[in-house]
């Protein structure tokens, strides 16, 4: 069990009112906010500590470097990964699938290959493939959805060897359901294919193994999971990243360059070309270990009450539809759903008036939307600091919302 | 603060839209979208003489964008194309703090005045009008 | 004139001590120091706006959408852009660089067309180079160096109608070289080449215009110029960005996504997909303001007062050689010199112990160093922060180190 | 603390490099560079009946990696192959805390062991020894 007060005390935002209301933030899958231990760790590296790394000989930059590479070896204990090199620093998952999308299926892919995705998928993992495929001439394709928007299992029959690239969300963003991905990646290693999941969802809301899932790649965002903007990680197979190409070329990723040509330096340094963003990496740190001192099976515990207390409360009123699976065992910590008669942007805006933030839209999943025929949804997302009491007052909100449009 | 967003009149243009579903012998059709909100407005327009004679509009979104083009489609008609970029650029003026646009036909966009008090949503209003002026550069081959 | 002192009182990390001594941080071309303006812009966004960016409809989302797009008109009035668009938030100098070898060269380049570069370049702006013309079959090229270090002014005569590019650096952060790039863009132009300038050490310490210098694309480091880590920029003429092809492919940077294809966002946000780091951009606007506050050109005039009284002192040593312009007009804030019978490395561990911290090898630079047959310089690198009497201490540990190498 | 680093030894070894020079007929020849400071090895041994006869090197670099080169050229003359792995991992525990390696023609090397209170220069005073891994390995085929 969390210990809700003294958890909203760690963050200072929480108490700051919007529209003279005190702020109801259910925004979290877009961004969380920041414990006062992340922003201080972040504060003590630029007043003491700061320098560059891996370019020693002086004592702030053997701390620096230290702190970095510390980050790196918490970060990677955190979703048990094997070893340290397993662990890439990118700004956020975006940047991750792209560089596997380039540096590895760069490599891989070719004519009449295809890269595997699902009909739910965020935009930041569509757009990185269709274009590494239509570059390589390979066929992007799409595992279908079943009506509660999660995979349905008969769909990873469609796989056969030509699949190359099998890449997938773990926790959705749009509807919240946390997909079987255990069956996925093993139905995607028979036939030859390696896995990224993109885990944005997953890694900052429950414990996230990636021995015990099996997958090749795994990439997450700092920001979602109570850590800095500006950081997120890629983690791959060892052996992967030894083969695979660079991604960014410069400083710090490369062994010795000559005119003509240059030699690489191996894993994680292949991929962080440039000046990393040290003091965001220290900053994620210090938030894996708030998480941790919470524990991710309570933060998830926690999460699955709301969103038990949530489906339950949404269901109950007129006009409302709520997307993903009604298992609350099998829903993130997203409700998103409809109200007949207003626009979920209409929605969002008459909550802010009341001080609630949710998130109305198509929520980068643009197919997705299309797919299901509507133009979006509004979006209440939880984290380790949402109460129930906020779930109530986001349905009074949708209660006042209804009179606005004459419904009530 | 809301009633000045969602005023009855506005309410009234978004569950009656006017002038809605496709134009068959439209001069043009351009399509606008705001990809973060999914709002989408496609606008047809039947054009001679340099005057709009015809507008119609499919789509879907917010209340605001889907009423900001009903009460749009009314208050073209007739006008001539110099005319309406001018309106255009007199419904921007207003978003941004400017004074309610005025003249025959127009009485309904003094509605749209509260919406710039909703930064967010000042988009969503002047979506059909970005399209309005797409398809008259379109039409003019510029 | 810089006040020094208060200047000195922001920034918290020059009073600390390293080894027992006080810190003379004399390694800012590698990353400068933060002041307490910087430190807590960051602190505030995250203590109360944090939130996704346009992604609307709530009020922390308005707030730091604000935030995050005044940032970018603050940076764009900075370098005297025409228009805030023309702004690209990435991570650092090498991801601008390689942003636009690859949106930029990798349309515009083929078979038989030339890149040129410089003998004196960053990796950064060198492997990204390379990488791209060996991809598309095109050619690197090299404008040789002088005696000092600089780009001779004849070599541009090599140019030809086959360099589609010409990517330079503004200022050596390897001998501290200010390159007359003026006449090169020009050159450049006339023979139809645009010219990318890595003004990673140019634009914190003096006063850059992109539109008198006429250049096309210009990039830099958030981190050495008083910002934060993780936020870089690249400028890029407006009709430029607007014909180049998307970097990374995701969420922000579309416009419109199907199961088949995708349409791409205007600039800047075309090129900055996923989650952007609004909070380092926030902090880099601060540093703009703080430099701004002080004013570029008293920067410039404090450094190179140092310059020039570096120059002197350190020439007067026995075994010194100073690399550069020894005109201080030509010459940036980087003192890069060998000490006779004392590797820079050995040079940069006796002056850590004394508290001062220099920068040894070959500062990202494999090629130029080759070329002269050194396998690295001792580098002191001043910033508005720094004294005169703190390059007195530096001497003062050169003639230590050569006590301890028996020298003295 | 600099006197731990900078001991006579060390010194010497860097002015005056033992086994300094290009081998014509090795059986092995592996460069290695640390990109970072720039210091360079190139070492050659001479290897028979699984035994290094000769070791020498060229290359160039700070006084920790260039005497730590000259010191284990010195040491490894006449040691079994598997007597150099084993030596290297002393060294390597040494760098990490462990003590210093003991035996003939090891005195020299244990001046290095103040390298290890200067982390940053632990990479230099391996990097010959990693080279002469790489050497070994290279040399069985593995
Ligand atoms: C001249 C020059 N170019 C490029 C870079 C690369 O900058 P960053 O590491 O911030 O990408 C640097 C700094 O290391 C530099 O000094
Ligand atoms: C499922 C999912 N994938 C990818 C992303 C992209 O993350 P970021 O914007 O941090 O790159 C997000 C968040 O927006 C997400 O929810």
């Amino acid at each position: 069990m969390l210990n809700e007060q003294q958890i909203r005390a760690d963050f200072p935002i929480l108490s700051r009112t919007v529209h003279g209301k005190p702020l109801v933030y259910l925004d979290s899958a877009a961004t969380s906010q920041k414990p006062r231990q992340v922003i201080e760790a972040i504060v003590d590296y630029y007043r003491v500590h700061n320098a560059n790394v891996h370019r020693g000989i002086h004592a702030l930059g053997d701390e620096a470097t230290e702190l970095f590479e510390q980050a790196r070896a918490t970060v990677a204990k955190f979703i048990n990964a094997r070893d340290p090199r397993e662990v890439v620093f990118v700004r956020n998952t975006t940047e991750a699938i792209n560089l596997v999308a380039r540096a590895y299926g760069g490599r891989v892919l070719g004519p009449g290959d295809e890269v595997w995705t699902s009909a739910v998928e965020h935009h930041s993992n569509l757009v990185p493939w269709q274009r590494i495929a239509a570059e390589r001439g390979a066929t992007t394709r799409y595992f279908p959805m079943d009506d509660e928007q999660s995979l349905p299992e008969s769909a990873l029959e469609m796989l056969t060897n030509r699949a190359k690239i099998v890449a997938l969300v773990h926790v959705s963003n749009a509807f919240g359901t946390i997909h079987p991905v255990e069956r996925a990646i093993a139905a995607a290693h028979a036939v030859g294919a390696v896995v990224l999941l993109d885990a944005a969802q997953s890694v900052p809301h429950m414990p996230v193994d990636v021995q015990a899932l099996d997958c090749d790649f795994l990439a997450f965002s700092g920001h979602k999971m109570c850590g800095p903007m500006g950081i997120g990680v890629l983690w791959g197979r060892l052996e992967l990243l030894e083969a695979m190409d660079p991604f960014l070329g410069g400083g710090s990723m490369i062994q010795e360059v000559f005119y003509d040509h240059a030699t690489w330096a191996e894993p994680p340094h292949k991929f962080e070309a440039g000046t990393p963003n040290v003091a965001d990496a220290v900053g994620l740190a210090a938030a894996v270990r708030y998480l941790e001192s919470l524990g991710m099976a309570n933060i998830r515990a926690h999460e699955r009450d709301l969103v038990a207390y949530g489906l339950r409360a949404l269901g109950e009123l007129p006009g409302v539809r709520v997307y993903g699976p009604a298992d609350p065992d099998r829903h993130g910590g997203v409700l998103s759903f409809t109200v007949e008669g207003i626009h979920p942007h209409d929605l969002g805006t008459i909550l802010d008036q009341e001080g609630i933030a949710i998130r109305s839209g198509q929520h980068c999943c643009h197919p997705a939307m299309r797919a299901l025929g509507i133009s979006g949804t509004a979006r209440a997302s939880v984290y380790l600091y949402s109460l129930r009491q906020e779930l109530d007052q986001l349905v009074a909100g949708i209660a006042r919302a209804r009179e606005v449009f004459d419904l009530a | 603060m809301l009633d000045e967003l969602y005023r009855e009149i506005i309410l009234d243009h978004y569950r009656n839209p006017r002038n809605r579903g496709e134009l068959a012998d439209a001069d043009t059709k351009v399509r606008g979208n705001n990809p973060i909100c999914g709002d989408e407005v496609t606008l047809y327009l039947k054009i001679a003489d340099g005057k709009i004679d015809a507008a119609r509009s499919t789509g879907n979104g917010c209340s605001i964008s889907q009423a900001s083009t009903s009460m749009m489609t009314q208050a073209i008609v007739g006008r001539s194309l110099d005319d309406a970029l001018a309106l255009i650029g007199e419904v921007e003026g207003m978003m941004r703090g400017g004074g309610v646009p005025e003249g025959p036909d127009l009485d309904d966009l003094a509605a749209l005045e509260g919406v710039r008090k909703f930064p967010s949503r000042v988009k969503c209003a002047l979506l059909p009008w970005e399209t309005l002026k797409q398809s008259i550069q379109e039409y003019r081959g510029t």
